[in-house]
This record gives C-alpha cells, structure tokens and sequence, in this order.
C-alpha cells in the first residue's frame, strides 16, 4: 500500500522525506559545518580543483596510515614510535617480494600483511608484553628503541639507497577538458574508507571488538569481566601492524623507500591521532581530511610550498586547543 | 652517612672539573656532547615531574641557539652573553606559549610541544633575511677559538648548574608542588597550590636551560641551520636517556645520559657498521630488564633487599 | 552572620542540571550535615563551593564576600577546606609529607614551620609513624591524613566528605571525636555522609539534597521526619 | 619470562655476527713498516659514505699491494659522523689525537661539515675533502687555511659548469632550446643553495622561475603543485634539485598530470636502485659528475669500477665511491712526491698534484673564490639512453648525443 502510494502521485515525497531525515539526524551544529563543508568544496572544485582531489588523496594516504595508530593508541594505551618503521620494513619486503617473484606488486598485500602481523606478535611477545605495570612513559622508550632497531636493520641490510618499483598503474590519469589529474591516487582514499568502516565494523559489532573496545576504555573494568587484556593486546597490535603491512604496498606503488622513510609518517600519524582525540576513529578522517586539503590548498600559491608545514602544524595546535577550551568550558 | 655522601659529590664534581688535564681532546669532545645531552635530559625530567611530557627540546634547544648564533653575528655581542641571551629569549617564548599551551595536559601537551618545535624551524628556515634560510648562518669563530678545554668547563658548569637547580627543585616546596600536581590536580588546589603558576614556572625555566645549552652548542660548532640546530634527535635522546635513567629524580637522567652516552661512543669505537643497531638494541634489553629505569629499579631492589 | 552561605547556587553539566538553586548558610563553629541519596549532587556542591567547578549561576559568599569566580587555591588560602570522597593521597610522598602540602601551600609556611605543622596536627588526630610510605597506611590512617592535610590548610571551614564510609564501629567512634575535638578549636564543619547515626550523633542541623535541590532543612530528627525525604532518600535506600 | 630472555639471546647472536663482520671488513693484510695514516670521516649509515669508506680502502689496498708509499703502508681509518655535525667533529678528535693520522681525508654533506670547521683549523692538518658543496663551508674555512684541499666542486662552480656545457650544446645543436628554465628546488639547505646560486650566476644567459617543495627524504614526496605550477610556465628547461629518493616520484607525478617539458633534468647526489629499468628514465637529463659508462672513455675508471666490482660483488651506485678512491690517491701521491708526510712539505707536493682520476678528468689544485686549493671545477651533464648514463657533455668525454626533446609520456 505504501510503497504504491509512494511511488505513484507523491514521488517527490519519499527523497524529501529521505533528505529531512537525514538533515535531523545530523544535529545542529554538524549540520553547520556539513553546509560550510559542501560550499566551501563546491568552491573549491571551480577554482582549483586539483586541490580538492590532491588534497584528498593525501588525507586518503594520511589517515590510513594514522589509523592502524589510532588503534593501538586508544586500545593498547601506546605512543608507537616506531609505527612508521614497521610501514618502511612492510615496504622492503613488499620490493623484495616484487623483485624476486616479478609478481605485481600489489600481489605482495597478502604476504607482507601476514609476515607484519607475526612481526608484531613477536613484538608484542617479546618486548611490550613486560611493559603492563611499568610507567606508562617506558613504553615510548621501548617503541623508540624498536624505531632504531628496524631503522638500522633496514639500512644494514638495503643500504640507504632508496629503492623504488615503477608500475604502469600508478602514475595512471584523466584528463577533463584541460585539467590533468592522478587516479591512482584514490586508491589511498579508498583504503581510509575501507579500513574505517573495517575496523568500526569490527570493534562494534564483533565480540572481539567490544571486547577490544572495552579493555580500551577501562583496562581494569575489562579484566574483572573476564576478558583476557593480555590476547586482546596482542591481537590489537599484531592486526594493527599487519594493517601497516598492507599499506606499506599501496606507499611502495608510488613512494621510494629509504630507511628513515618512516619516521615522518609517525609523527603525522601521532599528531593526527592527537588531533583526533584519543581512540577517536571517526576524528582521524576529519583531521586527515581537513590537514590534506590545508596543504594542498597553501602549496597551491606558486611560492608558499615552504610554509605548507605550518598550516600542518598550527592547523593541529588550533583544533586542539579549542577541544580543550571546549571541555573546560563545559 | 650524610658527610660520605658530600665527601663523594666533591670528589666527582672535582674530577669532572680537573678532567681535562688527564685526558685528551678526543675525550674532552666526548665528554661536552655527554654532558649537553645531559643537561637536556634532566631538564627534561624536571618538567615531567610536573606530569607534563614535553616533545618540544629541540625547538627551544634550537631558539636558544639561533637567538645566541645572530646577537652575537649581528650586533657582536659577546659569546659569553649571548649564551645567556639565548635562555632567555627561551625563557620568554616559553612563559607566553606557555599561558596558552598549559591548559593541556598529557598526550595534547605532548603534541602541541612538538608542533610548537616544528613551528619554530619552519619560521627560521623561512625567514631568508634574519636567519640565512635554509642553509643557516656560519659564526666567524668558535666560542674561545674552539679551545676542547674551555668549552669543556662552560659545559660542565652548566650542567652543574642544571643539577643545582634540578636538587632545589627537589629539595624545597617546589617538589612538593610538582609531585602533587603530577599525582592530583584536584588535591594539589584544593590544598592550595596555584598549579598554571607552578606549571609556567617550571615550563619556562626548562626552557631556559635547553635554550642555554643549544646556544652553547651553536657557540662551539660556530654555525647554526635550522635542520641541524632543531633536529629532532635533540629531542629523542634525551628521552631516552631520562627514561632509562628513571624518571623523577636528579640521579635517573643523570645515570642514563652517562650510560647511553658511552654506550653509544664505545660501540661507535668498536663496531664503525651497525653500532646505532646495537644501540637500539641496548635500549630495549635495559627497558625489559629494568622497566622502571636503571636508577628505579636499583632503589626498588635494595629496598626489597632490606 | 553566617560564614558561608551559597545563593541560587547552579551547576549544569550539558544539558545535566547537578544543583538547583540551592541557598545554604553555615554558621560560626557549626557542624552541619548534608544528606541525600547518591546522585543528589553532594559532591558537585562540596566542588563548587571549593572551586573545583565554577558556579552556572548564583553566588557563593564568604564571609560576606563573593568568592564564586575565585579559583580553588585561593579559596584554600582563605579558609576553605576539604577531603575526598574518595580518596586521594599522593603516591611517593610520604605520610608527614602529605599533610605538610596543605601548610606549605594553603599557609605558606616553610619547609621547616611546614613539617612542625604538620607533625603537631598528626599528633591531634592520633597519626603515628609519619614518616611511613603512603602505601603502606590503613584505611582508617589514610582518611585521617586527608583531614590532616585539610587542616595543615588551617581552614575556618572544613568539608569532610563521606570520611565515615568504610570505617568500622571503633573506627567510625574514633573518627567522629576527631571531628568533635576539630569543631573544639573552632572550625566550622561541614559533613557529608551516608551513615545516619554519624549525622544524628555529630550534627546540630541537617539539609538534605535531592537530583540537585534543597528540600529540606533542620535538626537531624525533624528532617527525618518529613515526607519528601523519606520518600526522596529514605524510601529509595530502601 | 621466556620470551624475554628468547629477545636477548637473538640480540646476542646478533651482536656477534656483527663483530664478526665488522672484524671481517676492517681486517686488511699490510705490509711491513710503520704505517701512514689517513683518518677519514663519512657517514657510514648512508650509501655515499659507506661506498667512498669502501672505495678508500680498495685504494689503500692497491697502494700496499704495489709496496705502499715511501716504504711505508697506508692505513685509512674511518670514523661515522652518523651524519651529525657534534660526531663529525668528535670523530676529528679521535683520529687527531688517539689514531694520531697524518691527513684528514673523506667528507660527505655540507651541514656536518661546517660543524667540523672549528676542529679542522685547531688541529691544522693537512684536510683533502671530498664533500660538501656549500659555499658557506668555504666561506667558514676562509682565505688563510692553506692546509685545506677541497676536491669536490663548490656549488657555484657546478653551476658555471653547467652554464659552460649547456652553451657548449646548445652551439653544437642548435635545435635545444635552452631559454626559459622553471627549476623546483628542495626547500633544505641542499636544494635552496643551489637555487640562490643559480639565480645569481644565471641571470645574464637565461630566464628562471623557480618554487621550493618538500623532498621525500624530509618527509615530503607530493610533487604536484610544483609540477603544476612548471607546467603553467611551460618552460623549455625543467629541472629538480633535490634527492634520490624525489626522482620516482618526480617521473611519475609528472606524467600524472601530462607535464612532458623538452628537457627534463634532475640533480640528485645519487639514483636510486631500478630507476634506469623504468620505462620512464628514458632521455631524462642527469647533472653528476661520474657514471659508469665512463670506462668507455677513461682507463682509470675502468680499472676502478673492476676492482671495486670484483672487490666487494657490488656496483658503485653513488659519485662518492670514486671520489673516495680517488681521495686516497691524490694523498698517497702527494706524499710520494714530498718524499715525507710533514706538513710544509706535503701541502707544497699537494699544490702540483696531477691525477688522473676515474671521473675522468685530472685532478689539479688551484685557487677558488675564497680559498687556495681547490680540486675539481667542473661537473657532467648525462642522460639516460637504455637504461644507462651516457656522458653527452663534456664532449671529450661523451659516450652518447643528446636525446631531445623528452618522448612524450604515451610514447613510451
């Protein structure tokens, strides 16, 4: 009966309904910033829209490299300096794997995946695991000095060399009218999707998840309820390097790797999970979202590119301290 | 007892001091990069104990050196007052920065520091006509002709002064106030203590003290850059040799530099490929066998032992 | 005049409103009580007037001067003291070294006079071994070094919240003749508790807070005898 | 607990094969007598200065084979400066005053020498240096320090060079067009010198726009809003200044938004592994000043790029590695000829060196802008032609003509 009537006279109806649905649904103040957001993009794709897609590429590549952090930091409680190295040494086996197999190298996901995942075990087993109850402060020293390990064991065995594979796909583009762009790069912005509707999938709706979610939140509350900290830690860190793992192959598609190629992106993937807030998934994609278009759009101006890494940097001092402002005001 | 212990303290504080008419130049060099590292490394510890971690010592490390490097290029200020100029130019960026930045605590702190630092080499790197840009700026010479002896003697004396200040700090109300504002807020006013006054306080004279010794740092290699001078291992080393050390006391940074600095010589002797893997490797083996830093877990074992 | 007295004093956390309008006096060298079922908005009260949070809207007095924008450590040094419901003593510092916080910064004292302070009022209230870690106290000690520490602050009033709870029969009769002998020196006091035979045996007068409001005031037995109290707190303990 | 102590005992292993294999590279059969030390300061860590480290050993290694200097062996003792300028001069120190060397050799980048200054001119050894470019070193090390040999090219030099080799093309084919340059520079220290130097040097002969970026090996690696902004100038000369780890990403950025300028020049220290099998290093321009197909045309270098081959089962893959070789050479050499490693004499002997070196050219000392013994003046402009560097300037040297203009990136 009702879908008839829908679809007969009042067609129009259903789409208005959908659209008041879904502006209720977002509350005031997101529904404010979702209108500046819209103009200001509409805006933006008129007068440089290579901005735009630039920009969200490299939110895309920022906030999937940010994520597999963001876990660890909200559910294991650690800083992981050394996030971005286990990226680089995923990267160097994803080469060798390409160069000794002649494979494609985004066959490589699935063995440089797995491998980073028993790395991380063995991490987790060997070294974090004697951290529970030490200063908390003793498990940044540690990640640091696993950061110089993997650095120095890289550079021993590949030399500082950087090594680069070419691949046909990746320097793919499209031209509109007169404008040129990259496609390949969308595939970072489907990885942060992907991996963000993975893992909110996967911390609601599975048991594993809730129970990650939990032992994040309140260590202590988790174990009373009998949930085993210590395998849901391992399991945490162990998937989160593995996810580092596979994009360590889509970085190597179109970046050169070198044995200090990491140490950036965990610092960008540190402050980005700052920006967030703590265990905030959904915070990772704006700040990625609002610090890619921030540079892109400034080194859009012919001569401003060396000024890029302020907007980067002041961008993550403001939405801080405006948090901070915000909770102290409440 | 007590007296022993004095008696100790003078007969270190008179060999580091009479350390130079036994060694070599080599050794001297060696020893001045141990003691800078520190004195980072303690003034470091000396904001933590306020609970705030800070990731910003090589900005202010930096600020130090670049205010040092161009008073004394530019005006012709000499190298001596300079040096003091540089602390307190980081003793003034850091009282301002902090009245805003110190509404943060943990992780925030942490982040906002490290931004600030980056901030600071960005604007130097791009202020081509003040700093000399990217490629920084050369001094004509080396703070006291670049005599290894000299620079020696004004590097122990400031790390003599850290550790001075470093025990007033915890020996007077100051640690009372930092212990308690690191433990409980909430206990910390309600008892009384003006936790933002203590917080800038103690901000700003940590950042002094690291802008002082990147001046001095500037002074004896006569040159600064903004990669160089605000690199980013300024700020990890110290860390690291403040949390191997143990936190919270002026003998746990202490302890650490002294044992990573030779450490990381030794293997620099021994091993010319691969001796920061081993390094690395020192670091974590110390880490899980001594969670709570060699000075921590020393004191814990004897006082198992009792 | 009364030496405290808190105007249409309201909190709102959100949309949370935690206290009403709620207007109290406390009068030179009284002990009062303030009762109410957990969630009444106790806590918040004691927080507010301390300082921890600022007020929503209306005033807290003191002495006849409006102290609502004030932070906590000067309200300390004027003479607002308090404890924790739960509570919070500071890991590393030893028992003494607890306590003398409260001279040293709420008085200003030095070191030495701090440490003085400090062992006189551990003396008071019956503290021994002060130089021991604070891990190693009981329940009992521990309580009795918030006080302590209260006190080193030399306050004119004194919030004790809940120090009651978890304390047996002996220690509870300890406790409260510590408190009497606290008032003997002429401190106001102000007691939050759960156990109603404290506030019956301690108390001159009583307010009971419910969701965040006043809804009755008096001496102890008059209080306990009113409806909306009974319905309000004593029915729902039940 | 177990897996902690499983951690040690692989760190044990661990640290034991790399004594050994430390122990196993610097072990080195010398001939009788008391050696000649030549103390040598490169970062290890990195490839430039872990091939030069190599290159002065094989060097030393042939030198003793042949009876060494004077009777006497020579022993090249390398330091790390771990790229940092306070280990850079500590590593001075040591080889001053405990290794007590004769000469100071080796050498990579400017920033870590310029903090190597000071020591230099305390200990006022005789220093035959085979990095840093920056004219600020020059500047630091001044006029009056006439122990100081400076084999590599001061960046001005480098860029008269190029100024010279592409006049030099652009008479021999006309056809390449050389007028309007876009040159996007690293926003470091490496990449802005170079800028400033050619902005200066070049203002009477061409026109230049230029824009800094973010190089990869300093966490950048986006190319594209400097791509797109040459694009727009549409130049006939587009050229990056920066790092190996930039030129893949410059490559394929650049075909990404269809930027295909006639000329297309990158300027890195170094290439990374694999870049001359991608079909995209075809007719790129390379500003260097050694590539292996200069055995072609130089028997030195023949004879370098075998013995280091045979010697070590790699290829040298960066300038330092013969720069080092030729390092040791030029000091081995000049105390041949001062009969004595005594300072006086051996900086008189050292002013006459005449070395043919596995560059190619003659290695000869004469004054720079500022200071007085200055090696090395000029650079080569090459090309990938198949997958390799072909020399195409100078033209003595030239293995292959220049390509030009750059195929299209659909034509490849």
């Amino acid at each position: 009966m009702n879908n008839q009537r829908c679809g007969s006279f009042e067609y129009p109806a259903p789409l208005i309904y959908l659209g008041l649905k879904l502006l209720d649904k977002l509350r005031y103040k997101n529904y404010q910033i979702a209108i500046t957001l819209i103009i200001g993009g509409v805006v933006l794709a008129l007068w440089k829209p290579f901005v735009l897609i630039e920009g969200l590429q490299v939110a895309g590549l920022y906030a999937s490299i940010a994520l597999p952090m963001a876990l660890i930091l909200g559910i294991v409680g650690i800083i992981n300096l050394a996030h971005g190295d286990f990226m680089m040494f995923g990267a160097y086996f994803a080469y060798w794997f390409t160069v000794y197999t002649g494979a494609d190298p985004l066959v490589a996901i699935f063995p440089v995946s797995l491998g980073l995942f028993l790395i991380g075990m063995a991490t987790y087993r060997g070294t974090i695991k004697y951290m529970h109850g030490a200063p908390e402060l003793i498990q940044l020293l540690l990640t640091f000095g696993i950061s110089i390990v993997l650095q120095q064991l890289a550079n021993l065995f590949w030399t500082s060399q950087p090594v680069s594979i070419h691949v046909g796909y990746a320097s793919a583009s499209a031209t509109i009218g007169t404008f040129t762009f990259g496609t390949y790069g969308f595939v970072y912005v489907a990885a942060a999707v992907i991996l963000f509707i993975g893992l909110f999938h996967f911390l609601r709706h599975t048991r594993i998840g809730q129970a990650a979610l939990a032992t994040g939140q309140n260590p202590t509350g988790a174990k009373l309820v009998g949930i085993n900290i210590d395998r849901i830690y391992l399991l945490i860190f162990s998937i989160s390097i593995a996810l580092v793992g596979v994009m360590s192959v889509l970085f190597l598609t179109r970046h050169s790797i070198f044995p200090h190629v990491g140490g950036i992106f965990t610092l960008k993937s540190f402050c980005l999970a700052a920006m967030a807030g703590l265990g905030n998934l959904t915070g990772i994609l704006w700040a990625s979202l609002i610090l890619g278009l921030g540079e892109s759009f400034v080194k859009s101006f012919m001569g401003y590119a060396g000024w890029a890494d302020i907007i980067f940097f002041v961008l993550i001092i403001v939405v801080i301290m405006v948090g901070s402002y915000r909770r102290r005001v409440k | 007892m007590k007296n022993w212990r004095y008696i100790a303290y003078t007969v270190i504080i008179a060999i580091a001091i009479l350390f130079p008419f036994y060694t070599g130049t080599y050794l001297q060099h060696t020893a001045t990069a141990i003691l800078i590292y520190l004195s980072l490394a303690l003034s470091w510890d000396m904001l933590l104990r306020t609970g705030q971690m800070s990731f910003g010592i090589a900005g202010f490390f930096g600020i130090g050196g670049y205010a040092a490097a161009l008073t004394h290029l530019k005006w012709g200020i000499d190298p001596l007052l300079s040096i003091i100029l540089g602390g307190i130019a980081a003793f003034f960026i850091a009282f301002l920065l902090g009245l805003v930045v110190l509404h943060l605590r943990g992780m925030y702190f942490a982040i906002v520091t490290l931004a600030l630092a980056e901030i600071f080499r960005v604007i130097v790197r791009n202020l081509h006509s003040v700093t000399g840009g990217p490629e920084g700026s050369v001094l004509p010479s080396a703070i006291f002709g670049g005599d290894p002896s000299k620079i020696y003697w004004l590097i122990l004396a400031i790390t003599i002064t850290t550790i001075l200040v470093s025990e007033v700090f915890q020996k007077t109300r100051i640690y009372f106030a930092t212990t308690s504002i690191r433990n409980d807020e909430l206990v910390a006013k309600s008892s009384g203590i003006d936790i933002f006054k203590y917080l800038i306080f103690v901000f700003a004279i940590t950042s002094a003290i690291q802008g002082i010794i990147g001046s001095s740092y500037a002074h004896q290699y006569a040159f600064v850059t903004p990669e160089e001078t605000f690199h980013i291992h300024f700020t990890l080393l110290p860390m690291a040799m403040c949390l191997l050390g143990g936190m919270y006391t002026t003998m746990g940074p202490v302890v650490g530099a002294l044992v990573l600095g030779t450490i990381a010589d030794y293997l620099k002797l021994q091993l010319p490929y691969g001796h920061l893997l081993v390094y690395g490797v020192v670091i974590i083996i110390v880490i899980l066998f001594m969670p709570r830093g060699i000075v921590g877990t020393v004191r814990e074992r004897l006082e198992r032992g009792k | 005049m009364p030496i405290l007295e808190t105007k249409y004093l309201t909190k709102t956390f959100g949309g949370l409103v935690a206290l009403n309008e709620v207007c109290f006096e406390l009068n030179e060298n009284e002990i009062l009580g303030i009762i109410g079922p957990n969630g009444a908005g106790k806590t918040t009260f004691i927080n507010v007037i301390s300082g921890v949070y600022l007020p929503s809207s209306g005033k807290v007095v003191f002495h006849g001067k409006d102290i609502s924008e004030l932070p906590a450590h000067i309200r300390c040094k004027l003479g607002i003291g308090r404890t924790f419901q739960i509570v919070r003593p500071l890991q590393g510092l030893s028992l003494l070294q607890n306590v003398m916080l409260g001279s040293l910064f709420g008085r200003g004292y030095s070191l030495k006079e701090a440490r003085k302070e400090a062992r006189g009022i551990c003396e008071f209230l019956g503290l021994a071994q002060i130089e021991r870690d604070i891990a190693k106290l009981t329940v009992l000690e521990i309580k009795k070094m918030e006080i302590a520490r209260a006190l080193a602050t030399k306050p004119k009033i004194l919030f004790l919240d809940e120090v009651m709870a978890g304390l047996n029969i002996d220690e509870t009769k300890e406790m409260i003749e510590s408190v009497q002998k606290i008032r003997a020196q002429g401190i106001s006091i102000c007691v939050i508790e759960h156990v109603m035979s404290v506030i019956r045996e301690l108390t001159e007068r009583v307010i009971v807070l419910d969701r965040g409001e006043k809804i009755a005031e008096g001496p102890y037995e008059g209080v306990s005898d009113n409806s909306r109290v009974i319905s309000a707190y004593l029915g729902e303990e039940e | 607990m177990k897996g902690k102590w499983a951690a040690l005992i692989c760190v044990v292993c661990v640290l034991i094969g790399l004594m050994g294999f430390s122990g196993w590279a610097t072990a080195q059969k010398l001939p009788a007598g008391e050696p000649i030390k030549l103390g040598a300061v490169l970062p290890l860590g990195d490839i430039t200065g872990a091939q030069a480290a190599k290159a002065m050993k094989l060097a030393a290694k042939e030198i003793n084979l042949k009876g060494g200097v004077l009777g006497r062996p020579i022993e090249v003792i390398v330091m790390d400066d771990e790229m940092k300028p306070a280990t850079g001069a500590t590593a001075l120190d040591k080889l001053a005053t405990v290794d007590k060397v004769d000469v100071f050799i080796g050498g990579m980048a400017s920033g870590v020498h310029l903090g190597q200054i000071p020591t230099l001119k305390k200990y006022a050894k005789v220093t035959v240096w085979i990095g840093a470019a920056s004219h600020k070193v020059e500047e630091a090390v001044g006029p009056d320090s006439d122990w100081y040999f400076h084999i590599h090219p001061w960046d001005y030099l480098q860029g008269e060079s190029y100024r010279e080799g592409w006049t030099a093309i652009n008479k021999k084919y006309p056809h390449i067009k050389i007028d309007n340059w876009f040159m996007a520079y690293e926003e470091g220290a490496f990449g802005t010198a170079s800028y400033k130097m050619s902005l200066d040097l070049y203002k009477d002969w061409i026109k230049i726009k230029g824009e800094s970026f973010k190089s990869a090996l300093l966490g950048g690696g986006d190319y594209r809003a400097v791509l797109r902004h040459a694009k727009e100038a549409n130049p006939d000369v587009f050229i990056w200044l920066a790092y190996e780890a930039d030129a893949m990403g410059f490559m394929v950025q650049a075909k990404e938004i269809g930027f295909a300028p006639p000329l297309f020049i990158g300027s890195p220290p170094g290439w990374p592994a694999g870049f001359g099998k991608s079909p995209v290093s075809e007719a790129v321009t390379v500003y260097g000043m050694w590539a292996p197909a200069i055995k072609e045309v130089s028997d030195v270098s023949k004879h370098f790029l075998e013995a280091y081959t045979k010697e070590y089962k790699e290829e040298p893959i960066t300038y330092f590695c013969p720069l080092g070789y030729a390092n040791v050479y030029v000091v081995a050499e000049g105390i041949k000829s001062a009969g004595t490693v005594e300072k006086a004499a051996l900086i008189s002997a050292l002013k006459k060196t005449e070395y043919k070196s596995p560059m190619g050219e003659i290695i000869t000392f004469s004054p720079s802008r500022i200071i007085k013994n200055q090696g090395i003046r000029k650079q080569k402009i090459l090309q990938y032609q198949g997958g390799e560097q072909q020399v195409i300037w100078p033209f003595e040297f030239a293995t292959s003509k220049p390509k030009y203009p750059l195929p299209g990136w659909d034509k490849r």
